[in-house]
């Protein structure tokens, strides 16, 4: 048997492979994807615990996490598209107007 | 229809809400019908509550409570009362205001801002119902604010021109100083009380008198410094006194307003005030007295004024100041159902009055000055005669409505003995006769002054005004007839005003006889003093009669004066040269506008420049450019962070976790 | 057996979640990161959890990521740039500042549990049932709140990705691109 | 060791009936049903009436020159094809052939996996079928090959969805995931076509969307995109595209018959068959096995002719048609049996 911790472990070093990604890629489709890969990591986490602790409530909040998934990945894409539309690009440091 | 009361002042606000709503380009006829409707409605529910009130057998006051305003022990209800003396206010308020609504959609028709006015004029009378049907000194207070931003907004409302706006802002502030004196009155009985409510406050004065006769403040009793305070309240609304001046500069406002707020209802509000509080005043008789003479001064000095003035609306002006005066005057010696009583006779032919020379300034084309004028009688028959009409009954002619009311008052003087305040009634009704009298030879005798094109333009104005000036003069005519004093009668009782009021305003009733309980000493005196100089029937004819000369040697000398077109040479009064300097101290109005500007407004606004240049624009602007460059360098240091790129943000943020996470965790 | 497949998939979603924050390319780090969720999806097969195994594929690979994917190749977004200026210092500090993460987690993970195991999967935990049972009733709010969410995010998106007149590229594509996150839910 | 034994065996078998017999079978079958409804003869040299034509495609495709654009991303080019084949052949392992059968001591069921989550696990492995086609349209480097990615990406979610509710209906009065439990339940209650019947619809047109057919072939529309995302695929990398889409017609095929017309269950009938067949000199289990598999096929092949007999009967939908009654029709009309089910099953009529 594998040790739950294990599990934990894995989930720990690709939330941080993720979290890594996202600061440092400056392609917003990247970013968005090591966002992805964060929230993965998150749920790998909770069905660990969910089987460490014997309950199910790990599981249905990874099916939340899903169905927040595919929302954020509609809003965010459709941003994204937006945003190209305008600017041509979705180099985040090209899209600095937050700026003053 | 008393169980409808609370539709009385809400229909009149409706009104104005609706008309609001339906905005300055509705339709002309469906702004007149709202506008008039309103308060026309109102008058009707009015009139079926009255007549419920006065034909019931043992017609108690008529309570109803729409709405607890406050939470809590402390009670403070949005309720109203119909009780004779709101009877009698609330009538000459809906009767004498739709009249002269209706008059207004003549008036006004060619006016910029129809609607607005017809908005402005809804919401005083609702407000002014308010004042007089309220339960409690509270709503009464509400009321008196709402009539007062009115007059304001009524005053101003030809805001365009310089004049009218300043006028409006006179009007408020010096209103606003009684208005001060109110609230403090308000406070003073409040915390005293617990409570507001009229009912209450009676019964808990009637249950322990001595709360009133104790010391308050100022070295006054509680009763003094009350009725002190509310006098200076009523001083504000009715031009009295010092606050007075603001009612002649009033006359900016449409003619209308003049009449219904400015002369028949708003303006008595002081007098209802004085009277509804009228057991605080029997238990304070010093302040009564300075009512009185107060009252009787102010008659006389606006009375002296009113000769000078050839503005025919500054002449009517001068004139409900001083009549007024009279109300203040009854009051102030106790007669307060004589002083009621004016207010109605009052209301009546100084509504005519106005309306009349509104009728006149209308067909001069907004001319104002008598001494252009003249001989419009063969123009305007039916403003001329409904305006002779209304001058007899302010004159006091037999038979006229003023007549009965001011020979009640001045019997109410000579009876208690006040021989001077008597005298300057007389000498005030015999200036009332000649100046009004003046002022309608100027106007509608003799021959045509002015411009041939005002000429061209005279005419009769239309049914919808003459209509109203018809139903006012035949009131100034009947009206006085509710009061025939006992003399007068024959030693018949048929003074029904007198009676009606008798529950509220007594005399005989219980708050009186609590106060002489507690008074003894005072009140019995009072009591004796009246008994001694309770006079002979044969003595009251004589005053009578020599009131009536008066006022007939008044009118006379107006007419040897000014009739026939005499009077006006090269455009000026004959009576300034005869007069010289008094009639140049009279026509400046004592100078009591230049006095106050010098006195009071000159330093007051001194100070506030003061305070504006250092404690404002040093202390506190110093303080806020301070906070503010330090601000600013604050910001210049840390702007090298904000990069405007969102990944450098959630850097910091993602730093800002770890740094919790090892921070705080660990 | 289950120790080799376990370390088979841990190293195979490491490796291409690495692929997936460190590749030029968007689409290869769009096809890593499906390699990545397949190999979690075998994980939580061996974890007792089939269902949200089954779902991972469905939703996250067979909706979401095909999202992103259509996305990449509607934009056509190539390579990223050569880096340019003051890249280094962000770099520096989200490595760190992720290795001190992971480092942190990673100690109070095996302070709390060490090499623990757990027992024996029951039929109970296994049970479809049970956990469907559980969704529709305790999570029931949460249930219908999510499918608010995910309506709003639908009109979001189509607000959003909606062109207003003709602008040229794209394809006629563009009208299923706002709902497809919508799948399998 | 002998489980994995038994799995492979019943792979082999799989693979065998579907590769090796269904797949040519379906190539000859498409050109001569073809033909047959164009009024014309069809491939007709080579072995009775052409049946050895599909040996000779297979010949061709091996010795075709393979051309290979010039691309950028060759790795993915390479890689769609086999990306193609793989989810079409894993995912008929979830589909039963049989009852569970006893060989020797042990209790076999005659599906290669029966996972808990059988048929959700089918239907997430078909949705990766998409990413072939979009890599493939990606990694040619040619506008046309992306669009027709673009379009398959699309199209392939948009009725995936509606696919998956139609499923769901199904599964909804079986209260299980395994297939073999919904065939279990259609030998109790008769088929379940009949109280499925919207279900079914929408099933059978997801059916032809999702496998890129007459009248959804958009991803390859020749008149419009030369040949859409395999236009520079050719020899055995296109055969691969041309195969994993039989393959995956079959699956699907099967599955249709599965879920609505009582898989390898045909009214008793197969029962004395077995029992007839066990007589003879191959024990039980063969039969059952045989027999299983023989009807499935058979109920596969008739939704099969429907696929050959539409495409050569209907025109092709313009893509925002395609779109329009994907999203507007189909997904509200499968949301709509999803709740007639429910509410059926929950009143205890199903």
């Amino acid at each position: 048997m594998v040790p739950v911790s294990w599990y934990l472990l894995l989930a720990a070093l690709l939330f941080a492979i993720g979290t890594a990604g996202a600061l440092t890629r400056r392609n917003g489709i990247t970013i968005f994807l090591s966002i992805e890969l964060m929230l993965n990591s998150v749920n790998l986490t909770l069905v660990a615990y969910s089987r460490l602790l014997d309950d199910h409530t790990g599981q249905l909040v990874v099916f939340f996490v899903l169905a927040v998934a595919a929302a954020e990945a509609a809003v965010g894409l459709a941003l994204f598209i937006a945003l190209y539309r305008h600017r041509r690009t979705i180099d985040l440091n090209r899209i600095n107007l937050m700026r003053w | 229809m008393t169980n409808l009361l609370w539709l009385i002042p809400l229909l009149p606000f409706a009104g104005a809400a609706l008309n609001a709503a339906l905005g300055p380009r509705a339709p002309k006829a469906l702004t007149t019908a709202v506008g008039v409707g309103a308060p026309g409605l109102s008058l009707v529910v009015a009139l079926g509550a009255l007549w419920q009130y006065v034909t019931a057998i043992h017609p108690g006051a008529v309570e109803q409570t729409i709405y607890a305003w406050t939470a809590g022990e402390t009670a403070i209800d949005v309720a109203f009362l119909l009780d004779p003396l709101s009877a009698v206010m609330l009538f000459v308020v809906t009767f004498v205001g739709f009249w002269i609504h209706l008059y207004s959609v003549g008036y006004m028709s060619h006016e910029e801002g129809y609607q607005r006015y017809f908005v402005y004029l809804n919401l005083f009378m609702g407000a002014m119902l308010l004042l007089v049907l309220g339960d409690n000194l509270l709503v009464m207070f509400v009321g008196w604010e709402g009539v007062g931003l009115c007059s304001y907004l009524l005053i101003g409302f030809y805001y365009d021109q310089k004049v009218p706006p300043e006028a409006g802002r006179k009007a408020f502030i010096v209103n606003r100083i009684g208005d001060f004196a109110f609230l403090v009155g308000m406070f003073a009985l409040f915390s005293e009380f617990g409570t507001l409510s009229y009912r209450e406050l009676f019964a808990q004065m009637a249950a322990n008198p001595a709360q009133l006769g104790a010391d308050y403040a100022l070295g006054l009793s509680l009763a003094s410094f009350v009725a002190l305070c509310f006098f200076v309240g009523a001083t504000g609304k009715s031009a009295q006194i010092p606050l007075y001046v603001w009612l002649p500069d009033a006359m900016a406002g449409p003619t209308p307003v003049s009449a219904l707020i400015h002369a028949a209802t708003m303006v008595t509000a002081g007098v209802y005030m004085v009277v509804r509080m009228n057991v605080v005043y029997e238990a304070a008789p010093g302040v009564a007295l300075l009512v009185a003479g107060v009252g009787a001064a102010t008659a006389l000095l606006a009375a002296t004024i009113g000769v000078a003035q050839n503005d025919i609306k500054k002449v009517l002006a001068y004139s409900t100041v001083s009549q007024l005066g009279y109300m203040f005057l009854a009051a102030g010696l106790g007669a307060y159902s004589a002083a009621v009583f004016h207010l109605g006779t009052h209301a009546f032919f100084k509504a005519l009055l106005f309306l009349g020379s509104g009728s006149v300034i209308h067909a001069m084309g907004g001319e104002q000055d008598m001494r252009k004028m003249g001989g419009l009688k063969k123009w305007m028959p039916v403003t001329a005669w409904t305006f002779v009409i209304g001058g007899l009954a302010i004159a006091g002619i037999p038979g006229f409505a003023g007549f009965f009311s001011k020979d009640e008052i001045l019997a109410a003087a000579a009876n208690e003995g006040h021989w001077i305040l008597w005298a300057v009634g007389l000498a005030t009704a015999g200036l009332t006769a000649f100046y009004m009298f003046r002022a309608i030879y100027m106007t509608f005798f003799g021959d045509f002054r002015g411009s041939e094109e005002q000429k061209h333009h005279l005419h009769e104005s239309p049914a919808v005004m003459t209509v109203p000036l018809m139903v006012l003069a035949a009131g100034a005519v009947f009206a006085g007839y509710a009061g025939v004093s006992k003399v007068l009668a024959f030693g018949r009782d048929v003074n029904w005003i007198h009676h009606f009021l008798e529950p509220v305003v007594g005399g005989h009733g219980e708050a009186a006889a609590h106060g002489e309980a507690v008074h003894g000493t005072e009140t019995a005196a009072h009591g004796a003093a009246e008994a001694v100089h309770h006079l002979s029937v044969g003595a009251e004819w004589a005053l009578i009669a020599v009131a009536v000369v008066t006022a007939i040697a008044g009118i006379l000398v107006a007419r040897a004066f000014y009739g026939s077109g005499r009077g006006v040479e090269d455009g000026e009064d004959v009576l300034a040269g005869k007069l010289g300097g008094v009639h140049n101290v009279l026509s400046h109005k004592y100078w009591v506008d230049e006095v106050y500007a010098a006195v009071v407004i000159r330093p007051l606004a001194a100070l506030s420049r003061g305070f504006f240049k250092w404690v404002d624009g040093f202390v506190i602007d110093g303080l806020l450019h301070t906070s503010a460059t330090i601000a600013e360098l604050t910001g210049d240091l840390g702007r090298f962070t904000t990069t405007g790129n969102a990944r450098n943000y959630v850097l910091y943020f993602f730093i800002g976790i770890v740094i919790l996470f090892f921070g705080v965790i660990l | 057996m289950e120790m080799v497949i376990f370390f088979l998939f841990a190293a195979l979603a490491v490796g291409s979640a690495l692929v997936v924050v460190l590749h030029r390319n968007p689409v290869y780090s769009t096809l890593s990161l499906v390699l990545t969720l397949i190999s979690l999806a075998v994980l939580f097969v061996l974890l007792g959890a089939p269902f949200i195994a089954a779902l991972q594929v469905l939703i996250y690979t067979g909706a979401i990521v095909v999202l992103f994917l259509f996305v990449v190749m509607l934009l056509n977004i190539g390579r990223e740039e050569a880096s340019g200026e003051r890249g280094l210092l962000q770099k520096v500090a989200a490595g760190v500042g992720a290795l001190a993460l992971l480092a942190f987690v990673a100690l109070a993970y095996w302070g709390a549990y060490g090499t623990r195991e757990v027992g024996p999967l029951t039929e109970d935990f296994v049970s479809l049932e049970v956990l469907a049972t559980q969704l529709f009733s305790d999570y029931l709010l949460a249930f219908e709140l999510v499918g608010l969410l995910l309506l709003v995010a639908v009109i979001a998106a189509t607000v959003l990705a909606a062109r207003l007149g003709n602008t040229p590229g794209g394809g006629e594509s563009d009208p299923a691109l706002p709902e497809a996150g919508e799948e399998g839910i | 060791m002998s489980d994995l034994l038994v799995t492979g065996a019943k792979l082999l078998v799989f693979l065998g009936v579907f590769l090796g017999a269904i797949a040519p079978i379906m190539v000859w079958l498409e050109r001569r049903f073809c033909a047959f409804i164009q009024d014309r003869p069809g491939p007709n040299r080579l072995g009775p009436l052409g049946l050895f034509q599909p040996l000779a495609d297979v010949f061709k495709f091996f010795f075709k020159e393979d051309v290979t654009p010039s691309t950028p991303d060759r790795a993915l080019y390479l890689a769609a094809p086999a990306l193609a084949v793989l989810p079409a052949l894993v995912t008929f392992v979830f589909i039963p052939f049989g009852p569970t059968v006893e060989i020797g001591e042990r209790l076999v069921p005659l599906i290669v996996s029966d996972a808990p989550a059988g048929v959700l696990l089918l239907l997430a492995i078909a949705s990766l079928s998409v990413y072939s086609l979009v890599l493939a349209g990606y990694a040619s480097n040619n506008k046309y090959s992306l669009m027709g990615g673009i379009r398959a990406s699309a199209q392939l979610i948009s009725y995936e969805l509606a696919m998956t509710l139609a499923v769901v209906a199904v599964l909804l009065p079986v209260g299980s995931f395994h297939l073999s439990d919904v065939i279990t339940y259609q030998q109790e209650n008769g088929w379940n076509v009949l109280p499925q019947a919207i279900g079914f619809l929408v099933f059978l047109i997801a059916m032809f969307a999702e496998t890129n057919r007459l009248p959804f072939d958009l991803p390859e529309a020749e008149s419009e995109l030369v040949a859409g995302f395999h236009t520079e695929y050719s020899a055995m990398r296109f055969a691969s595209f041309f195969m994993s889409e039989y393959i995956a017609m079959t699956t699907l095929s099967a599955l249709a018959a599965t879920l609505y017309f009582g898989g390898w269950d045909l009214w008793g009938i197969d029962d004395w068959l077995v029992s007839t067949g066990s007589g003879l000199f191959l024990p039980e289990w063969f039969w059952a096995g045989a027999v299983g598999m023989t009807i499935l096929v058979a109920k596969a092949f008739v939704f099969l002719l429907l696929f050959i007999w539409v495409r050569w009967t209907f025109p092709r939908f313009r893509y925002d048609q395609l779109m329009r009654l994907g999203w507007k029709v189909l997904l509200p009309l499968a949301l709509f049996n999803v709740v007639l089910i429910a509410a059926l099953t929950v009143g205890g009529v199903l």
